[in-house]
């Protein structure tokens, strides 16, 4: 009997170290977009917080921690990243499972927002953007959703098919920025 | 000639670097300009109409005359600045534009026929006879033209491009511009400074004042280390801010590795900053203009301050006999830091009648010099005074006009300069730039004092609005000499004065353009070519419009200025276009099944981002045609496996899903039963066609639209449009699962067979109709189901989440193979599509309507939907419109090529015959000969006619029977049987 | 004054002492025939052949600026016939004729050249997209090759052909087309209608539109009222506002358009080149400069200016599809202000007001458009029938949906095109 | 040019994408004839001057946004959600 088999959008891409700064796959688990319906965003909150423990994000904000994370994602929308939506969400919000749909990086070290600074067109740095905080923006190209999730750490997601163009471009700006020394 | 004791080099460390192939050595801190004079090589360059020998006119980017080409093979730079390249161990330059040499250059003939070469010229002549401009006269002054010489390969060097943030933006680290960012600094502003020059400091490196008792580098370096310990503040040198663009955005290029030659990897030579700046100071100084007199521009003539900037930073004197010539007290320094530098002072050419007179040097009070001598480097001034006129030997003159502010950046946003008479310049307009405040020597304030003052009020200016407030400073202490000047442009007399060095443009060819009535400045600027030549003007315009309001009887105000446009400095194609060279002009898309395409040896196509396969090759075969073919047959024979996941997937949910829809197709959705899939044709609010696709009704509030590969995009940008602007009030929500699901197209009659093994249970045409949808398990995974068809066989679309995409295709594939069938690629598809009439892109091009296509009854008259009003237009359905037919060919030609036009089968094939066009063709291998979709002229009406295909570009011309555009089973019986 | 190479010598010997005005600055007369507002390039153009195809020369053309300041001298020069729908065809086929003899008509040296424009494709439906305006292109009467990619190998060595993201499939070669010194053919213009009697006077801003009983009687300016039987408007870039004047609303949106020149190089890209994939033109001024452009930056403005990040868009295009001009330094960039159109062609139409012209909507194309453009448009006034080669640039023909030509195939939203 | 999203605060202008006059929120009745439906879809007032257009942020979170601003100066002068200015 053939059996499916699960491959991760930045297979044999990933890990990558250059100078400082270390880039590797995050496994997110289940990624569910929750999209709340007119008038429902408060009541969305209050069965998030209660099924996991979170609320939900407000504009350019992430609530939760490590491994069960909402993350605003734009317009009328977040992303529950972590834990298998709980059914009470349904009542209040679309739910839309895309546990497949993102490649999912983290990128870490001594001058990670000096890379950044190489891609992104919003200022990161760690007195403009904090843990928790989080935006909708441009990766060179690619639309992105990056997340501060620690004092020299980001989440970076960019959709799957481009995970390639993720690591060439993240690799090519901490290539730049190692040799600036 | 290098001066012992002097200058801001190093003169430990000795740098060999080569000229024309010749090795020289410098000093570290060198630049090629000040290691050539140090080395006593005057001509550097030749110019760009008369090949006139030129040596450095300037110590700065604003160089018109000493531009290098460095380096060579794809690394080869033209065009550079020898004031600014700085030297280093290695460094191999090359003097341009000159054949053979430089000190023997043909092309210097153009000198003696510069009489018939004068402005505009060539708008005069070269017109007889007719062809000679394209064969003989064109070809030879495009030769002629042109500076250095891209190498014509392909770049190699990495660039990069950057972001960068901050409250306040200083330009240019003089006096000013120091002492602005030091204040904002204290203050705890986040600063960046940036400054074109290899070490902050500006004049201040090039001048012998002292600041608070200290040497003005000594000051300079205090500050900077103050600067360089504060966390808040940036410091950016060999940066070159070259645009000011809307709401703070500031182009600047850093020249991060040319000054070195290095090449660590992944490093870049230069890295082109976008920096975002909530307000901003410019301190970037000022440049001197040179005085036009006969003969001005031989090698050895070169401004004051260049002069000084030599002798002062470099340890160089560019001359052992100087003369100044001048309009300010500037000349009187010059001459006092040569001479105390030891170097001989010929004479001080003082064009004011109220000069201060010297015992140290003589002063020609109330004189002008108004020729020079001297064959490829100057040898000797005639002077004008009173008394007549006189002859000076000399090998270097120090010349200054007085200078002009560096108004360039506050001009980007269409601001004008306004002139100021007192100092006979230029300065920037209060308020051009929003949030840009001007200091010093750019807003006309020259003396160290001024410069310091006016940087501390700027940032307290700039910040004021951020509700930062400054610190106390004490100004410090600095020379506060008055700036005096007596207007001194052109020197009245025979022969050619040059004002823009680079394009050869002399104060006869200014006067000559006012007579021939291009008295707008900027009519003279093009008739004459003045101030395009790679100095945009900085050595030229200002004296260039004196000459024109003189010329023309205005002042200088009311004939006004030309345009100061970015960049500042030129900026390299490949820095601003970093990142995007080769594969990264764009995000590359992958399949989950591109691995295993290309592991089959199939070629892989760009459509849109993706790569989709073209064809799958077997053994044996060796065209893409006998591949296809072979697809084809397959899908029509057994079953085939496509991945149809770039296709774009729209989940659409909410309780107003069903209504959003009605208004965004023009066909129902509402009324769809769940469990099925409808047709849908989504029209432009201007009643053409958008988009087509198949949507799915998964629930009673939950739809799933596919679009185009190709409109993926622009329909998802259309949804939120029509809901967010539009229809706010449906409670409605969308999101993209392109991504989510890996999908394939099974098609063939073998189809089910081939499902059957992968799905808890098997399908059946009753729990499975055409048109059917749903969830279904596909071997354990939860996964979606249609039976939908583009190939018009049974067939069915299957999908997974994405992470087994790739290896659902390894199995699907195989039992494909298993029953006779395998993959299939875009080749394939096509023709599948073709053979059935289904319309692609390539058809609703977004000139056809509803009706063009056949598919006007799909509009529905039961309601309003986005574009129905327009297509009512009565062009956009009535007789003589161009429609959708199918083309057979029936002649003794069997070719059809797509975009090829139609014509009736008697009329010549030109325009005003134009019955249509062909947009897709095929061979079709289920027909056995090829077959073609076009657009003709009330085509329904016409099935059965002759017309007539012409291909005038590929020599083809065949008769074609216009026939239904679905060739191959039209009773539609395989997808339901 | 006839201009010639014996001219040019003979005022060479003598010290250049004999040049005289190209043109006049005449004081506006209080009446005129005909009365063109705009002195670019089709409004020059238009008063010249008013003058000498309909004989008509009491005509002034009112400029608020100085002749040439509009588009006609901020542009990529491209002269080109290569058009591939009904309306468009002709017409532009008409112009390249008109240019093809211009330096002898005008006695001046436009320095028309025919170097020959390569419009590459891409993909398998970019090649039939070309070859449906090739054959267009010849079944109109004008030139048109297709060339493959090994073809272009060996024209155009130095494109991107191993590692572009888009990979070139051939290319659309119409050898006839070519630029032209976009300044010279305004001055060129100017001074041929000058020389018949055409008053051109600048810095006279119209400032309103006298009208009455729905006919047109003259227009205010700055420099006091003119009378007029009738009144032509051919102000691209402000279309909107001087249509205004006469109560019109106008299906036009103004945007910026940037344009870039580099540093003199020696001659390396001899012909018009385009990326069928990121919008990007470019060629080699007889000076050395490379004069290159791209996309629009996209948003309404009257700004004459544009903004980085299509700076940027159009660097990358060029650096993607030619890599060797790298280290060609961007010189200068401006911006010029677009009549964008809902269907990306021009009007040149009768208005609802008698003797009232309208002359706009030139999107990207209007340079190459100038000598046809003025010679159908004069046609028009001076007879009031559309000139055979302009017979569908009807400013009706959004309302009715007939003959809407639209080369993009974007719609109506303007910006598009 | 930035552009201040009212989700994401202030933008670089590429993140956006621009559709055109806000007059495109003005959608006619479908009787409402054919000089309302011309005047809707082809016709701009196109000022030199305040205008109020709509932006996509697209390269963002994917609101449509009505900015005013001047056309001759750059200036942006207010930004509005789509969604919120038409109600």
């Amino acid at each position: 009997m053939d059996k499916l088999i699960a491959k991760n959008p930045c297979e044999g891409l990933l890990p990558l170290t250059i100078g400082s700064v270390t880039l590797t796959e995050e496994e997110p688990g289940v990624m569910t977009a929750l999209a709340p319906y007119k008038g429902k965003e408060k009541d969305l909150s209050a069965a998030l917080k209660a099924a996991h423990g979170m609320a939900y994000p407000a504009p350019n904000r992430a609530t939760g921690k490590a491994g069960s994370r909402a993350v605003w994602f734009g317009h009328g929308q977040a992303m529950l990243m972590g834990p298998a939506p709980d059914a009470s969400l349904a009542e209040h919000a679309t739910v839309v499972d895309q546990s497949d749909a993102w490649a999912v990086v983290w990128i870490e070290g001594e001058g990670v927002e000096d890379v950044l600074a190489r891609l992104v067109p919003v200022d990161l740095r760690p007195a403009h953007f904090k843990r928790g905080h989080t935006v909708r923006s441009l990766l060179f190209h690619m639309t992105a959703s990056i997340t501060r999730v620690g004092d020299r750490a980001f989440q970076i997601m960019v959709f799957r098919s481009m995970a390639e163009t993720l690591v060439h471009d993240l690799k090519t700006a901490m290539e730049g920025v190692a040799a600036r020394g | 000639m290098r001066i012992k004791g002097k200058g801001l080099i190093d003169r430990s460390r000795s740098i060999p670097f080569m000229f024309d192939g010749v090795r020289y050595s410098g000093f570290e801190g060198d630049t090629l300009a000040s290691a050539l004079l140090a080395n006593g090589v005057r001509l550097m360059g030749r110019s760009f109409k008369y090949h006139r020998p030129r040596g450095v006119l300037t110590a700065g980017s604003e160089e018109p005359n000493a531009l290098v080409t460095v380096g060579s093979g794809a690394s080869q730079e033209p065009n550079v600045r020898a004031t600014v390249q700085e030297i280093y161990a290695g460094l191999e330059a090359c003097s341009q534009n000159r054949w053979p040499s430089l000190n023997f250059d043909l092309l210097a003939a153009n000198d003696l026929a510069a009489p018939f070469l004068g402005a505009g010229f060539y708008y005069k002549t070269f017109m007889w006879p007719k062809s000679f401009w394209e064969k003989v006269y064109e070809p030879i002054i495009r030769r002629a033209a042109g500076l250095g010489a891209l190498s014509g390969q392909d770049n190699v060097d990495k660039y990069e491009r950057a972001w960068a943030f901050c409250d306040l933006l200083v330009i240019g680290a003089g006096p000013a511009g120091l002492m602005a960012a030091l204040v904002a600094g204290r203050a705890g502003a986040d600063v960046i400074l940036a400054d074109e020059g290899s070490r902050m400091g500006g004049r201040l490196l090039a001048e012998t004042y002292e600041i608070d008792g200290k040497p003005g580098h000594v000051w300079v370096d205090e500050v900077q280390a103050e600067l360089e310990a504060m966390d808040n503040v940036r410091l950016m040198t060999r940066t070159s801010v070259a645009g000011v663009y809307d709401q703070g955005t500031y182009a600047a290029l850093e020249r991060v590795h040319h000054h070195d030659g290095r090449h660590p990897h992944g490093a870049p030579l230069e890295t082109f900053w976008r920096i975002v700046a909530k307000r901003s100071v410019l301190a970037a100084g000022a440049l001197e203009r040179p005085v036009a007199f006969r003969d001005n521009d031989r090698p050895g003539i070169m401004t004051a301050g260049a002069v000084r900037a030599y002798l002062n930073r470099w340890g160089v004197s560019a001359g052992k006999n100087v003369t100044v010539f001048g309009n300010t007290d500037d000349i009187h320094r010059t001459a006092r830091d040569l001479l105390a530098a030891g170097v001989h002072v010929a004479a001080v050419i003082d064009s004011r009648h109220d000069a201060p007179l010297s015992d140290d040097y003589p002063v020609l009070r109330g004189a002008q010099v108004c020729g020079s001598s001297g064959r490829k480097g100057l040898e000797a001034i005639t002077v004008r005074r009173p008394s007549g006129e006189e002859r000076i030997q000399t090998d270097c003159l120090a010349m200054t006009g007085g200078w002009n502010p560096s108004v360039h950046l506050t001009c980007h946003m269409n601001g004008r300069p306004t002139w100021r008479r007192d100092i006979a310049a230029f300065v920037p307009t209060p308020g051009a730039v929003p949030g840009m405040v001007p200091a010093g020597a750019c807003n006309g304030s020259f003396s160290t004092a001024a410069c310091l003052r006016e940087g501390i009020a700027a940032a307290g200016e700039a910040l004021a609005d951020l509700g930062v407030k400054l610190p106390e400073v004490a100004v410090p202490e600095a020379e506060d000499t008055p700036y005096e000047i007596a207007q001194l442009w052109a020197v009245p007399g025979k022969g050619r004065a040059w004002l823009d060095f680079q394009n050869d443009v002399t104060v006869k060819d200014v006067k000559q353009a006012a007579v021939e009535n291009f008295r707008s400045v900027e009519h003279m600027k093009r008739y004459t070519t003045q101030g395009m030549a790679t100095d945009q003007g900085k050595n030229s315009n200002v004296a260039a419009l004196a000459v024109l309001a003189d010329a023309t009887g205005r002042g200088i105000s009311e004939t006004g200025t030309t345009t100061f446009r970015p960049p500042y400095a030129p900026v390299s194609i490949a820095a601003i276009a970093a990142g995007a060279e080769g594969r990264g002009f764009r995000p590359q898309r992958f399949t989950t099944s591109h691995k295993a395409s290309v592991a089959r040896g199939a070629p892989m196509i760009e459509a849109g981002l993706w790569y989709r396969p073209s064809y799958f090759p077997k053994p044996g075969e060796t065209t893409w045609r006998q591949s296809c073919d072979r697809e084809v047959r397959m899908v029509r024979e057994a079953v085939g496996v496509c991945d149809v996941s770039t296709l774009g997937k729209i989940d659409i949910q909410g309780p107003d899903a069903g209504a959003f829809l009605d208004f965004v197709y023009t066909n129902m959705f509402s009324t769809l039963k769940v469990g099925r899939v409808r047709y849908g044709l989504m029209l432009r609010e201007d009643g053409y066609v958008m988009d087509d696709g198949t949507t799915a009704r998964l629930g009673q509030h939950h739809y799933l639209m596919t679009t185009t590969t190709a409109a993926a995009g622009d329909v998802m940008k259309h949804l939120e449009f029509v809901h967010q602007g539009l229809r706010p009030e449906l409670d409605v929500c969308f999101a993209s699962v392109t991504e989510q699901w890996a999908q394939f197209a099974v098609a063939g009659p073998k189809s089910r067979d081939l499902l059957n093994g992968l799905l808890e249970k098997p399908l059946s045409d009753e729990e499975w109709p055409f048109m059917a949808c749903g969830p279904v398990k596909v071997l354990g995974v939860e996964g979606r189901l249609f039976r939908i068809s583009f190939s018009g066989e049974h067939a069915y679309e299957i999908a997974v989440p994405a992470r087994y995409g790739a290896s659902l295709f390894d199995i699907l594939a195989e039992r494909a193979e298993a029953l006779g069938g395998g993959p299939y690629g875009m080749e394939a598809l096509n023709v599948l599509r073709i053979e059935k009439g289904h319309i692609t892109h390539a058809e609703i091009h977004g000139r056809t309507t509803a009706f063009d296509i056949g598919m006007g009854r799909m509009v529905s008259q039961k309601k309003d939907c986005i574009g129905k009003t327009m297509s009512e237009r009565p062009g956009l359905e009535e007789e003589g419109r161009e429609q959708l037919v199918g083309l057979k060919p029936v002649g003794e030609s069997k070719q059809l090529l797509a975009g090829a036009h139609l014509y009736n089968e008697g009329a010549e094939p030109t325009r005003v015959n134009d019955q249509g066009y062909v947009t897709s063709v095929c061979y079709s291998p289920t027909l056995g000969h090829m077959i073609g979709l076009g657009f003709l002229a009330d085509g329904p009406e016409r099935h059965g006619e002759t017309v007539k295909m012409v291909d005038g570009l590929r020599g083809v011309t065949t008769l074609c029977k216009v026939v239904d555009p679905v060739f191959f089973d039209p009773e539609g019986g395989r997808v339901r049987g | 004054m006839r201009f010639s190479g014996l001219r040019v010598l003979k005022e060479g010997l003598t010290g250049n002492k004999g040049w005289t005005p190209h043109w006049r600055d005449p004081e506006p007369r209080p009446e005129y025939d005909i009365v063109i507002i705009g002195g670019g390039g089709h409004g020059l153009s238009t008063a010249y052949y008013l003058a000498k195809e309909h004989g008509l020369t009491n005509v002034a053309v009112l400029e608020k600026g100085y002749i040439g300041g509009g588009n006609v001298g901020r542009n990529t020069t491209i002269v080109r016939a290569n058009y591939f729908l009904q309306g468009n065809s002709e017409f532009y086929s008409h112009s390249l004729k008109l240019w093809e003899g211009l330096e002898e008509d005008l006695n001046y040296n436009v320095m028309h050249s025919q170097r020959g424009i390569i419009n590459l494709f891409h993909s398998d439906g970019q090649r039939d997209a070309a070859a449906r305006r090739g054959n267009m292109m010849i079944s109109q009467g004008d030139d048109a090759i297709l060339l493959s990619r090994d073809e272009l190998r060996k024209m155009l060595p130095y494109l991107n052909y191993d590692d572009l993201r888009f990979p070139i499939y051939g290319g659309l070669y119409h050898p006839r087309g070519g630029t032209a010194r976009h300044d010279a053919v305004a001055w060129g213009y100017a001074r041929g209608a000058d020389q018949r009697g055409v008053d051109l006077i600048q810095n006279c801003e119209v400032t309103g539109i006298d009208i009455k009983n729905g006919a047109v009687r003259g227009v205010q300016t700055t420099r006091g009222p003119i009378r007029a039987r009738k009144v032509a408007m051919v102000v691209a870039g402000r279309s909107s506002q001087v249509a205004a004047m006469a109560g019109m609303r106008l299906p036009i949106e103004s945007h910026v358009l940037q344009a870039f020149v580099t540093e003199g190089l020696k001659p390396v890209i001899d012909h018009v080149v385009t990326f069928g994939m990121g919008h990007f033109y470019i060629s080699q001024s007889d000076k050395g400069g490379l004069v290159f452009g791209g996309d629009l930056d996209f948003y309404a403005s009257y700004a004459a200016r544009g903004n980085l990040p299509t700076v940027e868009n159009v660097m990358e295009a060029g650096m993607a599809l030619m890599p060797m001009i790298g280290k060609a330094r961007v010189l200068r960039s401006w911006g010029g202000i677009m009549d964008m159109s809902p269907d990306g062609s021009p009007i040149i139409d009768r208005t609802h007001i008698d003797g009232l012209y309208l002359n706009c909507g030139w999107n990207y194309g209007g340079f190459k458009a100038v000598p046809g453009s003025g010679h159908v448009f004069a046609h028009l006034i001076a007879t009031d029938r559309h000139h055979e080669n302009a017979t569908k640039f009807r400013l009706d023909r959004f309302r009715t949906g007939r003959g809407v030509m639209d080369e993009e195939g974007k719609g109506s939203q303007h910006n598009l095109h | 040019m930035r552009i201040t999203c009212p989700y994401c605060g202030e933008r670089d202008r590429r993140e956006f994408y621009y559709r055109g006059a806000a007059t495109d929120l003005d959608r006619p009745a479908p009787d409402a004839g054919e000089e309302a439906w011309e005047n809707f879809v082809f016709l701009r007032e196109n000022p030199a001057g305040v205008t109020r257009d709509l932006w996509y942020h697209e390269g963002g979170c994917g609101a449509w946004v009505v900015v005013t601003r001047n056309t001759v100066t750059h200036e942006v002068l207010e930004t509005r959600l789509a969604s919120e200015a038409r109600s």
